[in-house]
């Protein structure tokens, strides 16, 4: 077995400096990055690109890394939601990169699975298309988009191991698995770290290949953005 | 004329059972409401989860079980959660039988615009254009006119494209159409509404044959 | 819950003629569809041709409907360990075309999701790419691979539901996984039928919209092709 | 001159800590035996298993747990199962460290053919040529010259090829070579072995720098 596992999140984060690029994990709040995101605002990174479906709420999730300025550009599908977000694009002082959400995805598992480009539909005919390289089969048009190139994928798993095998859990699971082994270092933060032996080899969403540190986040407060219940008869 | 429930109701009649259905925001959400529970109808959000059901009851609430439009949910029996790379694998890959999307606009050749208002705040296009791009068989849901009164159906659109040419049918406050290679093919109108009016206030062309019935919004 | 649980085998493969191209799951003889297979003999479908890594060996798997002369062209990445294949191969009775393994794989993972073709560096400078675009991306060379056409894939799992959700074990996974909903009708069999909202959602290798039939296969022999153990000391 | 088994304990002083390691069939399969046991290191087969152990104890078989090689496997706390398309996302995007495979021929540009030969039976190329085509380093483990006493080691290969300018190092009975810009860089002898009888078994480019070591093939 591969070690992967390091003490804490100021370990799983050496290395990280200004100006890089990374992947986070999650579908709005849901499955993000918790401990990692607050150790780069604790390092005040400053300059990153991040890939993430969605860029959080004005105090959580990447909305904390917003308000200290320390996004440079995004590259999401959807950035609803966020006052600050909207301030700091309007002014010119964010630079923002909308894509379909299921050409994140896939251009993220492209760099995963070692593909240099993927022809899909999505985008096709719009703006999203523009300046990029389209082309006909079987009747139907396709759009070239490229593998993401990033340093750094930082993802939240529900359980892990020190050999860096993840299992997510629910809808939080969204982005994570992709972003793995899809950066040069892939950092996972999960909300148990179980003993060695503990998952069903059979069970394993992510395997240790695709990870490079693991660690145990703390203090997960998984928040709830639109809370919706239905009455009790 | 339909309100949003109207518009929700008259949508239900057309989920088909053995469906695999996507929902988007705002009407489409509650489509799931008024489907007939005598089919098999299963809905998949694109964050990850196929066989949702109703929102929790209170203090059931679990952050890591949502939906696209990140309410929380539950999910019920024979219920799936997956990565987004498999969730637009269905999409992409046509198991998805039937989108339902809204739109700010939709043309005649079946081009929907419904993400971008250019000086407007930009939210981004979320899952929709691989919806639109893969769907064998998209319903628009929307009003006819926007707030301003203009017409929704278009000869072309005008703002920025979602996709083209994907968009087959359109159910709005007041009639369902058809997007045919000849323009808006008329086939039902909303109870109460003239011919006449669904003509005022479509700016596309508008195809009438015949009688147009009046919707039946009742399963 | 859609329902996709057809009563047995006969009902699985309806519609099944002569002809047809089919995805057939296994590694050698680890997870292959035993019940389909035999059934297609039953049948006496003709004219086949077959999507499937290996072509099992004299006596079982993909051998079987070799013996009867069903198959017509095989597209493996290996094809060894069967007399009866190189006899026919070599008498031009079968037409083989070999192609790499990952690239099996992937044409039919892009079928399952709605990607035309592909960019795999596998085979570049070989004879898999004569007559083959090739493209470079990033100062390496790739070969244009096109998504599989199939008019049905028969694979086989360990455990199902009726909602055509399937789990597989240990390696007998391999490629039953990626030929789901890369075919037109996607017969899974599977050891064991449980009941709905058995199996954890969160647990599940392949959601039921992959599948279109499901059944609980019979008398499974799962043959060990290379029975290799150590001594206890 | 070294037998296959020194071959593989050669080559398995090529695996470093925090290895994931892809095994061909044959000599590679022995390799795994002298890999030294105070370090860590992953074996990946490309069916489907990462963390793959011994053979398991007669009357523990499982027909479901098996190599590449068809072979019946254990696993090893940490294990995992996958399915064929992540497997070769582990192979074609770079995770898996080393790859150690046998060959017909290497040519001095580091071409490698090991699947066909013209007029014989062809069995298939497996995974090789995904393997070839990824791995940033291959170690080939072979024979240096043909049961017919021929060069392996050729300026050009003759058979067909499975992979192009791939192979950075090379493992025989005789030598332990580096596939250089210029050629066959003559690293170590085996046991016994003259540069002048290595010289005399190399058809390529073979490039002698200063004194050449003999092997040590013990850990």
């Amino acid at each position: 077995m591969i070690n992967k596992k390091v003490a804490n999140v100021e370990e799983a984060l050496k290395g990280v400096t200004d100006n890089i690029t990374c992947m986070v994990g999650g579908f709005g709040l849901s499955g993000i990055p918790e401990n990692a995101i607050a150790q780069l605002v604790k390092l005040g990174i400053k300059g990153l690109t991040c890939i993430s479906n969605n860029a959080g709420v004005d105090d959580f999730g990447l909305g904390l890394l917003l308000q200290k300025h320390q996004i440079k550009k995004m590259i999401s599908s959807y950035v609803g939601e966020n006052d600050e977000f909207e301030r700091q694009m309007l002014s010119g002082e964010l630079d923002v990169e909308l894509i379909p959400q299921g050409t994140l995805a896939e251009r993220c598992r492209a760099a995963q699975a070692g593909f240099p480009a993927i022809y899909t539909p999505a985008g096709y005919g719009t703006e999203v298309a523009e300046g990029k390289e389209t082309r006909e089969f079987d009747g139907k048009m396709y759009v070239l988009e490229h593998a993401f190139k990033a340093d750094f994928a930082f993802v939240k798993a529900w359980k892990g191991d020190a050999a860096g095998n993840l299992i997510f859990k629910g809808t939080a699971r969204n982005f994570n698995p992709v972003m793995c082994g899809a950066a040069k270092i892939t950092v996972a933060e999960v909300e148990e770290l179980v003993p060695l032996g503990t998952l069903d080899p059979n069970q394993i969403h992510i395997p240790g290949i695709f990870v490079q540190r693991i660690f145990q986040g703390n203090h997960y407060e998984k928040r709830i953005e639109q809370r919706t219940v239905r009455q009790r008869n | 004329m339909l309100d949003k429930i109207g518009i929700a109701k008259r949508i239900a009649k057309e989920v088909k059972n053995g469906y695999y259905v996507n929902l988007g925001i705002g009407i489409p959400t509650l489509v799931a409401n008024y489907v007939r529970n005598d089919i098999e109808v299963e809905f998949q959000s694109e964050n990850g989860v196929l066989g949702m059901g109703p929102f929790p009851f209170e203090g059931e609430e679990d952050a890591d079980v949502i939906n696209a439009g990140k309410q929380t949910i539950t999910t019920l029996p024979g219920a799936s959660f997956f990565d987004s790379a498999i969730s637009f694998s269905m999409i992409r890959g046509k198991h998805v039988d039937l989108t339902i999307l809204g739109a700010m606009e939709v043309a005649e050749n079946g081009d929907i615009a419904n993400w971008k208002i250019p000086g407007r705040l930009v939210k981004g296009m979320g899952g929709a254009m691989d919806l639109v791009a893969s769907a064998e068989n998209i319903i628009v849901a929307m009003m006819h006119t926007n707030k301003a009164g203009e017409s929704k159906l278009l000869k072309r659109c005008s703002l920025p494209l979602t996709g083209v040419g994907c968009v087959k049918k359109i159910v709005t406050n007041l009639a369902v159409l058809e997007v045919t290679d000849k323009g808006f093919k008329l086939l039902e109108r909303a109870p109460g509404i003239s011919v006449e009016a669904i003509k005022e206030a479509t700016e596309g062309t508008l195809i009438i044959e015949g009688d147009i019935p009046e919707m039946d919004i009742n399963n």
